[in-house]
């Protein structure tokens, strides 16, 4: 029986990763996902100029601008294939998945070219720059401003950023800012690219309910960039930045479901070995998370096929609210299996695991869009309900 | 796995759902489910003989279409949002696919085509609701007397069991799985119509007082009858999901449709966040439901495993029943006064709902199902 | 031992129950609960003076009125012995329960002497006009008009109401109607009490999702009554109105209770007889339905305790929600104990009556104050958060 | 049965709340969660001599107050509102309860006015989390040499177990229940402190490597003890489902705080529906918890049968259990961004919801222990 071209891809990533993921990256595994975003960051990094010397970076980006130009269905087995050898959470992520796209679709030929190398070959990583503490889920009330300096041109930056992950292991971040200080709302923002290392900027890491901190508070007092900084025209940010999110879904979700899988058996294998597997009642949430994989997995191929013909259909809208309620209920579904053990922090790697997943994953249901704002966009932009009323300006 | 559909499927889909927007409205609904057989016999011929819906799995060479079951589930998904009253679960998705699954090729030949063509209705006993096809389980046996069959049993709850034309009985014959065909007139075959809480479908209770049967009603034995019957019952739960699924579908439409027009407090009801975030959760579990339903279509559709088929089941059957279940109380609930009235639809929804909720498998019977091999048994 | 006064009156209640509760009355037992509202209302009306004749009408109004004046404690007793012995439903709750009390506060002495004896002796029965088909939940949108016949002093209405329960089996309604057509919301209304015997009035069953028709829709085209059945002044019918829907939360919850705990032994018999005791998510379930009345039993003597110093606590807030929440569920969990046998109706009584709690606790949710509307008194009014924005008048 | 509380017991409560909420204010819990012990010994000095509370439910003739377990309960619900690091729980709700109920009255006036007075710490060692007393459950073993005993046996969580002074020790001697007193500072008495995920509450593992122990350390033996330590328990569980209720309410409050001040799209979060329904459902699961509680605590007070005991300790403990944990959840959740720092309070209500889930008995155990009365035994 002859194999077909996604066999042999297939048997190809396997076995370049197989090659490659060892030696000194062995102790990368099934590390650097959610939660655990700061494992062996330099390593990573190394990571990254791995995969990019195998070609193995911003695989379904286009030849032209340096990518794989892989088909969609060579992206998923790529991403399912990383995943099932415990590839590590990429570093180069948002550069990858978010800035880069952004660029390819919306930015000049002088961006193009003074960025994307960068990311493709692992040398350049980036952050975001997008909730302030005020704003919260109201994303489009910015308060950071942006300013021209009429000397320079430069753009000259005042304000705050939040929830920004890696800030200290990046060299850029793409910043939504206020650049017309009349403007209220989703207009008047700018899209600005940003070197970090400049005295303008402070970055302070939020130590999370895990004691550890992966997120950044990132402060701008007069932070500069150069005029050429800016991705579409002063006002067109609103629309930069909710583009970025839309590249945000995308075939790397059946990598993240592979990650998840794993959890899941790591999840099985200490019911089985702790007894908790006699309980009916872990055995019917069990079941349960093995029925949501399923869902996420279908779901997902729902989304490729559909994508096809160009909207944001049901199942993509309802993707982040599914995924991280699953991925919050199977955090406390490994501590209950876990029972009186789980409340002891051990030097047991599975324990130590599933104990990180229970609290990493609070997080889930509130980043990139709370439960609340997910089912407000569910409701209105899927089910075309009516917005709700708001309090009238100066009233309360 | 490719899920988009292909043109062809988009129409036949699309023309189902326009055809059954008319053809099975609310009132016609209502008028089928006060009929003798619980359903409009002039409907059910333009499904089967003018829209050639019966024979869409059933293969080219036993008149069918040859279509996969991925068309059979569009069907059943549409069939379900307009709560169609007719036998074509109990002819088609049960009694079809079990002659496909666990008959030899002679009685196929024999009786798929009047199948396809929709002249002919069946149904398929099945153990109660059709979740354990143990041989200890069955409730008919038979023996052979010379050339014939004599034919023992009671089955509690047969869907279209006193109108169906010809049903099919699993029965232990000589201690193995025999599949026996019985004409809906035979002699001491007993057919008595049960009152049912959901409506739009009927159940009958079957007794088989010593049927004496041909050589030709035996239309297999062995261990892969058994194998068969399972799978079909796996096939059958898929159909049934997807029937649900569309039952889920319309409460949420009615919902959204209701709650757009009905105006509380000064605003429309749909405008309340509490609303809103409710008829949103209806959607995620309808598109889950609809990822599985989708997905566990095409597995059955690639002549899966026993096995894999099973796991397809219980996903596709679990989901669909909780999100039809939760739709069909939150569509009630959303309606709020008239929602518990006999004139609004919510009500046939949600018995529907409730009635279809145990078939081949309740949730937490499912689960245990998925449970077993990642676990191992329980306790 | 000694017994104490309470003993001694539980066991007189419970004697007279059981010599009186037999004969005619016997088939009585346990029918006219929620959803059973018309079985057998001559009967019931006959029991109603049954119960009259033993002085056990009215058991909580002071003697003065014609009442046992019985304490807490004693109607409590009254209230578990009564359900203990499968008393039917109260034809005459909504005089004794609603209006009855209401008099008792605001009504003339008049009004008094007129109406309170018929409730007492079980001679004249009561409904009530709240809702209106246009207003739901909006309580306060009344468009029942009423207007006062210059020449007779009479009030005329003209409108509809809706959900009223025994419509055709009373002799009375009371009404809250717009007495004061300019005005809006809860202003300008008036609560009154009207003859259902006349020709202005007519009479609609609304059937419901179980085939039968326990709910009407009372129609009023020039219906009148006469000028001094007014309660209050004009303009009052709104404070009127929600004093009376305090009056509804009672020692009767407690009898309530004892009914709900009946259903659930006849639910955990069925799972004992079928083998659905055996399914442990329905052992789990059965735990939960257990536990819950616990909580109903226990927020009940809670808020007999509470009471005693005059506001509305926590626990009689969510008294509601709770309890129709648990019957609902209750409902739900009869029919999965059934499995495939609830499926078809048949003649043996425990299987009708789990139906009919399964179909007929749908209502549960829904009448006097839906589950949002719960949550939304609980929200503002227990735990003071603010009122949500409204559309500006005129906008949408 | 009242459930007024009486105006002593509404002024210990309101004397507790006012006390707690500055002496165990977050920047007091931070500081005592990093200590050595766990605890901060001042509060504990001024809880225990000060302020009398670890006498409550201790009789007068053993030193205490002699009020009943109601006024115990209250203490922990505003304790469990705090967050109060002290060993109160393990050496008053569990260690003297044990004494109260397992142990013989020699033993009883001997041990509990140093515990009434607060002037010994002491423990309650216990079979992983409680739930299971029955002597083959047991992990540690006794033998008689002389008039002396040697104990061997390990517990793997014991509350408070590194720093108790004392440690009660449940032991199988000569095939009966027993219960030893063991000095904190024994010699082959093994204590190693464990790192807790809920920094608020120690456990340590305790391991008796052959301790010798003096013939007063036996404090009582036989089935009487098996059944006091069940009680134990039990009492210990409905003293838990009370700290975990003032928990819960923490967690609403905070929550309803938060939301206040907080504006989001130009209003107050704490202003829309889905919010203002969530902390709703939020005080329903607190009312339903508080009911059962109080209700449990009124019957534990009057000396219930066992069965009675435990099944009120059931229900006490699932339902503050669940709404301890949906209420940090949710609070979590309304805090949006902030709610998973380490700088705001939330998650440490969330890590003690978790931490206590499973004490005596997860809810799903203490479900089956309600069902088996009601259905007999699971299959």
């Amino acid at each position: 029986m002859k194999m077909s071209d996604d066999e042999i891809f297939r048997l190809e990533v396997a076995r370049w990763l197989r090659a490659h993921l060892r030696g000194e990256f062995e102790c990368l595994r099934h590390r650097g996902g959610p939660g655990d975003e700061d494992a062996h960051p330099e390593l990573r990094k190394r990571w990254e100029r791995e995969l990019a010397r195998g070609g193995w970076t911003c695989v379904g980006w286009p030849r032209e601008h340096g990518g794989r130009g892989l088909s969609i269905a060579q992206q998923v087995i790529f991403h399912e294939e990383y995943a099932r050898a415990g590839g590590p959470g990429r570093m180069g992520h948002i550069g990858e998945g978010l800035i880069g796209p952004t660029l390819i679709a919306y930015g000049t030929e002088a961006q193009k070219r003074r960025f994307l190398p960068g990311i493709v070959a692992g040398t350049e990583f980036w952050c975001q720059g997008y909730s302030e503490p005020n704003a919260g889920s109201d994303l489009a009330n910015v308060q950071t401003r942006a300013r021209r300096d009429p000397a320079t041109g430069e753009w000259v930056l005042h304000g705050q950023k939040v929830w920004t992950s890696l800030a200290h292991e990046s060299q850029w971040i793409f910043v939504v800012a206020r650049s017309d200080p009349e403007s209220k709302g989703n207009r008047g923002l700018s899209f600005l690219l940003v070197p970090l290392d400049q005295p303008g900027i402070a970055i302070r890491p939020i130590k999370q309910l895990t004691g550890t901190a992966e997120f950044n508070e990132v402060f701008f007092d007069g932070a500069r960039t150069a005029a050429e900084n800016i991705v579409g025209q002063p006002g067109e940010g609103w629309a930069i930045a909710m583009a970025l999110l839309g590249f945000e879904r995308g075939v790397s979700t059946l990598g993240q479901q592979m990650h998840f899988a794993h959890e899941l058996d790591l999840v099985c294998e200490m019911a089985r070995v702790n007894g908790a597997a006699s309980d009916p009642a872990i055995r019917a949430r069990i079941a349960q998370a093995w029925i949501g994989l399923k869902v996420m997995r279908y779901n997902a191929l729902r989304m490729l096929a559909g994508a096809q013909d160009g909207h944001l259909r049901r199942e993509a809208m309802m993707y982040k609210y599914y995924w991280s309620n699953w991925h919050r209920e199977l955090g406390k579904l490994a501590m209950d299996v876990l029972g009186p053990d789980g409340d002891v922090v051990s030097d047991d790697p599975t324990r130590t695991r599933l104990q990180q997943l229970f609290l990493f994953t609070r997080a889930d249901t509130i980043y990139a869009g709370t439960n609340e704002i997910q089912l407000n966009i569910i409701a209105e932009r899927a089910l075309g309900m009516p917005k709700e009323p708001r309090f009238e300006k100066g009233k309360s | 796995m490719n899920f988009a559909l292909s043109d062809d499927q988009k129409l036949i889909r699309d023309s189902a759902e326009n055809f059954l927007a008319d053809a099975s409205s609310s009132a016609a609904v209502r008028r089928a489910m006060e009929n003798d057989t619980g359903y409009d016999p002039a409907l059910w011929q333009r499904i089967g003989a003018e829209l050639g819906w019966c024979g869409t799995h059933i293969p080219e060479a036993h008149g069918g279409l040859g279509l996969s079951f991925v068309e059979l589930t569009l069907l059943m998904e549409q069939m379900g949002r307009r709560l169609v009253c007719t036998p074509f679960f109990s002819s088609i998705c049960l009694a079809a696919t079990a002659l496909m699954e666990a008959a030899r090729e002679d009685a196929r030949r024999r009786l798929l085509p009047r199948l396809a063509s929709g002249e002919m209705t069946a149904t398929l006993a099945l153990a109660d609701s059709g979740v354990d096809w143990r041989p200890d389980a069955l409730t008919a046996s038979a023996r052979r007397l010379g050339s014939r069959y004599v034919l023992e049993g009671r089955f509690r709850h047969v869907p279209d069991g006193a109108s169906a034309e010809l049903l099919l009985i699993p029965a232990l014959l000589e201690r193995r799985w025999a599949l026996f065909a019985v004409d809906g007139k035979a002699k001491d075959l007993v057919r008595k119509p049960l009152k049912t809480l959901d409506p739009t479908r009927r159940i009958a209770e079957v007794r088989l007082d010593g049927v004496g049967l041909p050589e030709d009603a035996l239309l297999g034995e062995g261990p892969e009858v058994g194998e068969g019957l399972n799978r079909t019952a796996d096939f059958a739960a898929i159909a049934l999901a997807a029937e649900q699924l569309g039952g889920a579908q319309q409460c949420l439409d009615l919902t959204l449709a209701y709650t757009a027009q009905r105006v509380q407090f000064g605003q429309p009801v749909a405008s309340f966040q509490a609303v809103k975030h409710r008829c949103a959760e209806m959607m995620v579990m309808i598109e889950a439901a609809r990822s599985v339903v989708y997905g566990a279509a095409r597995v059955a559709s690639a002549g899966p495993g026993t096995t894999e088929l099973s796991l397809e089941a219980a996903c596709a059957k679990s989901l669909a029943s909780d999100a039809f279940f939760f739709c069909a109380q939150e569509a009630i609930q959303l309606h709020g006064g008239v929602g518990f009235t006999w004139e609004y639809d919510p009500q046939l929804y949600f018995k529907r709902a409730q009635g279809t909720s145990h078939w081949f498998g309740s949730t937490p019977a499912l689960h245990e199902r998925v449970a077993s091999p990642l676990l191992g048994p329980a306790r």
